[in-house]
């Protein structure tokens, strides 16, 4: 499956914008943090590229994670950046740490938790 | 605010404990300190006129008021991260600037837990998912920065390594360090991978120590015959600014991140009227290996890029051209918040006056810098001369 | 220390929440007084320099950026349980007098739950059989120092009463008490016996609420149109001499005890200049009505027994000749305890301007003085004038 | 049973007192919180006078208090000065809150918590 036509099957990130300085936010927030105005709620792009990036190689501490029933693996975390000009923190997955670049063009759904992204052009 | 009176705040004690790990209660450490930083001064206790002090998990300072004395003094608890040491040591400054007291005290302690510092998403306005998920990671967020700071301006991974080696070589010459065996740069690179591109002992651990200053006015310092004082020429706190990048964030905005570290330090040398190219000496927040190759330039004290080189050719240890973290920084001494900016002012007053013993660096420093930088975004910096 | 430049710090703006019971965490509490702060004083956030802030149990202060705004402005936590306010007072005041800042901020806020202070023997030094026997009880403590008080100085029980009378009839006339209904000294006394001599409606409880305070230079005031300012001329916080009565205590020492409220009310009124009968209308620490008994004396505005005619004249009513606690005073309003000494300050700036409404103490007051005291022996107080 | 034998009979309390400025002080401290010197331990006097009292009317909160298996009571408790001039905190037994007087003698013992006292001459 192609990565612009993911973006469009794969639920948005709802975000917030401010009219004013055009400052968007992730999550939604009512009042700008940069200028403290009203802003509005906004559907953000589900494609950008990957601003940066690390693993994660052990297990963080439990609680807060909750460790998976086929316990830990590592798992690769960063930062994509929209075009809407904001960077949004995600675990990216379907990629091997061997094969993450900064730059890499990634497809950003929302979910039931964080956000999620994946390499654009990769299907699951 | 200006450089009017700027030189007119001395410190004239200092008292650090041992940062390894004892049985030792935080407050326990604190009242060593403080009585060491007393002698160091050749003040009595009853002569303090107002203190400030602090620990972020190891209670309030102000209840050694009971271990010094009941001389009734007013005594400030002051709580910011690792901001704590730099905001009881702004208050004490300002304390003295105001003629509140000619002679004050600061004092920052802690005594963490191994393995300390579990966040809970709650108290960080995030969703519940963050920390699930395991998103809630400090180190995670160091690794990213530093990742992203390599992309841009050509770090490797091997300078990475040399840093922690410094500090471990720093560390293995100064007393009051936690790590004192040296430890070189292929093993550092070797010890296990935490999260890329940093390494196991590229980290800073939670730990336990405590450190005090005893401040003076100008006009009280002549009348100590036994201290030799220091001058505190700026003691700055800044918060960040908008467009900054820090840790637990689910979203950090575009464009190159505004800097708080750098808005501090602007504004200490200000303050104190000189500039990164004066300094002789000094020391960086590395609660990572990353941090201290970023302050450096984030501070003033190079551009960005240029740590690659001036890292490999030995500039910033003992005997470079601008030593930096000279009793082994986070990395050798251990993490202790409320402790940390306040050991870095005590590494630099026994610089200038030439006792820091085996780690002392050569040819006489006669200027020295400080720089703090915690969560949510605080950076504490001084600046001090002889 | 002296009086020199103790004219220079103005109140220029004031802003208090509701004290009642609501949703609101504390933080949104804080984030609301410091608005109404600004509004007050016509000033904007970007042009404060230096805010100093804290709360017991209800988060700390300087999150309050990511509310206000990002400005990059240093931000300190203080914690200094009842001297919260005063330490974030002082610490503001230094600033000014310092030239640090020639805006700063003091904010204080708290939100306790339901019959919150659990004290643990531990955290005080204390043996668990402490705790166990049931003798970790703020309450004890304060009924046996008014118990031995009320016996060297000839204080009735009807005195206390009349003092919790006065508290809710002041705090039916102030919009932001949390009670607001009249109770008469029967009733009081009829109310059932906590500890002897105190019955239940004598005591405050704890609760929420905060109070935001604007300080500026007085070259700023003079550029603020809509400001409405009022001198600072002293704020002092002193921690306990030697010899001293406090909770938790499982011995005192003999002999007439010493009095930190004594002790930071002198130093107060020497910092002024002026002393405790140029005082028009003052606010002192109401944890219970013996407590407001006991520290008219020891702040110097009658002798010790004294206050067993004055009460029953009226002349700490609104209308007499020293009135006090004018808003109601912890009593009425609760004891949040991060925002209370604070609030006394708010009280005293609007009764100088005229502003303070249905509790407005005739006849225009021109001075006004407050004082906390709180465990384990810390007392702030400042010294007001129009 | 006379007072002055059963303050001789009973367990004493043991503080400590300082030989530069005489501040004795309960429990025994080896540093005198007045002056910071070393203090010496010292067994306190077995008899006083009530310096102040209370009565606790109510069940405190648990925890840190522990009520006791028929419930909770109210207790007499307060200040006892002894000759040493330091006043001891004490749950007062052997008297009702009516016959309580400022100034009264009383016996005070160690013995397995806190410290307890009771009318001076008064028997078990
Ligand atoms: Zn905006
Ligand atoms: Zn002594």
């Amino acid at each position: 499956m192609e990565g612009a036509l993911t973006a469009v099957s794969a639920p948005a990130l709802r975000g917030s914008r401010c009219p004013r300085c055009e400052v968007a936010v992730y999550p939604a927030d009512p009042a700008c943090p940069n200028c403290g105005g009203p802003a509005a709620p906004v559907r953000l792009s589900g494609t950008g590229t990957l601003w940066t990036w690390t693993v994660q190689r052990y297990a963080p501490k439990s609680p807060p994670y909750e460790t998976p029933e086929d316990g830990f693996r590592p798992f690769v975390v960063g930062y994509v950046e929209l075009p809407e000009g904001l960077r949004i923190l995600a675990v990216l997955d379907g990629v091997r740490p061997e094969g993450v670049r900064i730059g890499m063009r990634v497809t950003l759904a929302a979910g039931a938790g964080v956000p999620h992204a994946r390499p654009a052009g990769v299907t699951v | 605010m200006s450089g009017a009176g700027a030189a007119d705040v001395l410190v004239c004690g200092v008292g650090i404990t041992p940062f390894g790990r004892s049985e030792a209660t935080g407050l326990d450490l604190a009242a060593q300190a403080v009585r060491t930083a007393l002698a160091d001064a050749g003040v009595p206790w009853p002569r303090v006129r107002a203190a400030f002090g602090g620990s972020d998990a190891a209670g309030n300072a102000d209840t050694l008021v009971t271990r010094l004395g009941l001389t009734g003094i007013p005594f400030v608890n002051v709580r910011n991260g690792c901001a704590t040491g730099g905001s009881a040591l702004v208050s004490a400054v300002n304390a003295i600037r105001s003629g509140a007291a000619d002679v004050a005290l600061a004092v920052g302690f802690d005594k963490h837990p191994r393995g300390a510092f579990d966040p809970r998403p709650a108290d960080w306005g995030l969703d519940e998912a963050y920390g699930a998920e395991g998103l809630m990671v400090t180190t995670q967020f160091f690794a990213m920065k530093i990742q992203r700071y390599m992309h841009d301006h050509g770090i490797t991974a091997r300078t990475l390594a040399l840093v922690a080696e410094k500090a471990y070589a720093n560390g293995a010459r100064s007393p009051h360090a936690w790590r004192r065996e040296p430890l070189d740069a292929d093993a550092i690179l070797a010890s296990g991978m935490v999260n890329d591109p940093l390494t196991r002992y590229m980290f800073c651990s939670p730990g336990q120590g405590a450190v005090a200053l005893v401040l003076c006015a100008r006009s009280v310092a002549r009348e100590l015959p036994a201290a030799d004082p220091v001058a505190l020429r700026a003691a700055v706190v800044r918060s960040r600014r908008f467009g900054s990048f820090e840790v637990f964030s689910p979203w950090a905005p575009g464009g190159i991140p505004t800097s708080v570290s750098a808005d501090a330090a602007g504004a200490a040398f200000e303050e104190a009227g000189i500039g990164p190219d004066d300094i002789d000496v000094c020391q960086l927040q590395d609660t990572e290996s990353g941090a201290e190759v970023m302050h450096l330039a984030e501070c003033g004290f190079c551009e960005h890029g240029e740590q690659e080189r001036l890292i490999a050719a030995g500039a910033t240890a003992i005997g470079g051209a601008l030593p930096v973290n000279t009793d082994g920084g986070c990395i050798a001494n251990g993490e202790p918040i409320g402790a940390s900016g306040l050991r870095q002012v005590h590494e630099i007053v026994q610089q200038l006056r030439g006792r820091a013993g085996d780690h002392q660096v050569p040819g006489g420093p006669r200027t020295g810098f400080t720089h703090v930088y915690g969560a949510p975004g605080v950076s504490a910096c001084t600046v001090l001369t002889r």
